[in-house]
């Protein structure tokens, strides 16, 4: 029996609880999901974040998530898999990105989801954008993951 | 032979534009076409050596061949999740 | 500022919705949750499983989760932490616990997560009966991590 | 004196009671209680070898010796999640 299997690039919110819901299969025991958050900053110079905005090379990401699911089903032998990232503005608290797998176990669940988020964050083709309170907006091209972690990501 | 260049993020900003015909030699790489962008859009030039490159959605080194017609992008370091 | 805690066991089903939206904190970068769910199973003897039948050393299980959570807020320094458990009835396809973590950074939800999953399935004084379509009811003691796989766990 | 000792699971319904109060000695150490229920309880006798112990609501070794109105939990391997 196939994974159920569910990707994306949506402009509107994302619903965690309705995507956590598609993961329900009798054959599973563990069901795993992360959802990455635009997270309250201050900027070093004393600006607010407002928001993030995420652009995407759409058919290329919408495949790179299909892949990416796929990948995770084999590998891993998921029941169900969705990977969901947002486009456009996403507002302090709001959730851009939701992967979520269901597995009989919940080891292979955490290395899956694992799996998924990084490997979506290093390869994906999304991009976003600092939106700060003075209306300032800059780019996020991270040179390294510890700069990745320094402007901003989850 | 025209390979159609797509633009994203800083990249896109900075060309001012996300999509262009480009006219490059049959049977240039990926890595020729990129320089013969660089020298129409002077201000891409800082970012060069920190893109990748994708050809008809999927990532290719820059020795990659280009045929006729494809859409080759320039991946600036991505920040998606 | 303190984390958002919440723990404890309850014989009513786990709202999965509710539980995730009390993790939601501006500070967050990542939030994330396992559910642990009683999986399809056939016993060898070829009857189907029914539900698993969960009771607890109710006080001492309540304050390890408690416990749990508080561990997980000081080590990871999450800024929410949900631990809860079913008790009684939990039919086939039902979660009978639920994690979930809100952390600045998405490697700290994954080692968080798990942490609280593993420790709670390892020490917590509640034990499952599995009870067979036949109307046979079995009390799960595992021997050891191995055994645990055998017996229906995620 | 007299400890109050919990049984669950396997060991209740084998023992046929979650809850008994039991007179021990003074000073008696955790695993000597477990030694005179089991006595009292043949049926408990093949899990023995398994159980753990918490005294207080906290896990203990067999060797922690007991006061009066302690609450002594047999805790047979569990299996939540």
């Amino acid at each position: 029996m196939g994974a159920a299997i569910s990707t994306g690039l949506f402009s509107n919110a994302l619903d965690i609880a309705a995507l956590t819901a598609r993961l329900s299969d009798p054959r599973a025991g563990g069901i795993l999901t992360f959802a990455g958050t635009t997270r309250a900053e201050t900027h070093p110079a004393g600006q607010t974040l407002l928001a993030l905005d995420y652009e995407a090379y759409a058919d290329m990401a919408a495949r790179q998530l299909e892949d990416l699911a796929e990948s995770a089903a084999g590998k891993w032998g998921a029941l169900a898999v969705v990977v969901h990232h947002r486009l456009g503005r996403v507002e302090v608290g709001e959730p851009s990105v939701f992967i979520g797998v269901a597995t009989a176990h919940r080891a292979a669940a955490f290395e899956a989801g694992r799996f998924l988020i990084d490997t979506l964050k290093a390869s994906a083709a999304i991009w976003k954008k600092e939106v700060w309170a003075d209306g300032a907006a800059t780019w996020v091209h991270p040179v390294s993951g510890l700069d990745v972690q320094k402007s901003g990501e989850a | 032979m025209t390979v159609t260049v797509r633009l994203f993020a800083v990249l896109r900003d900075l060309a001012q534009t996300d999509s262009q015909v480009l006219d490059v030699p049959n049977g240039s790489t990926v890595g020729a076409a990129a320089a013969i962008l660089a020298e129409r859009h002077p201000a891409l030039g800082a970012w060069m050596g920190r893109v990748v490159y994708a050809v008809n959605l999927e990532y290719v080194l820059a020795g990659r061949v280009l045929v006729d017609g494809d859409e080759l992008a320039l991946i600036p370091p991505v920040s998606g999740g």
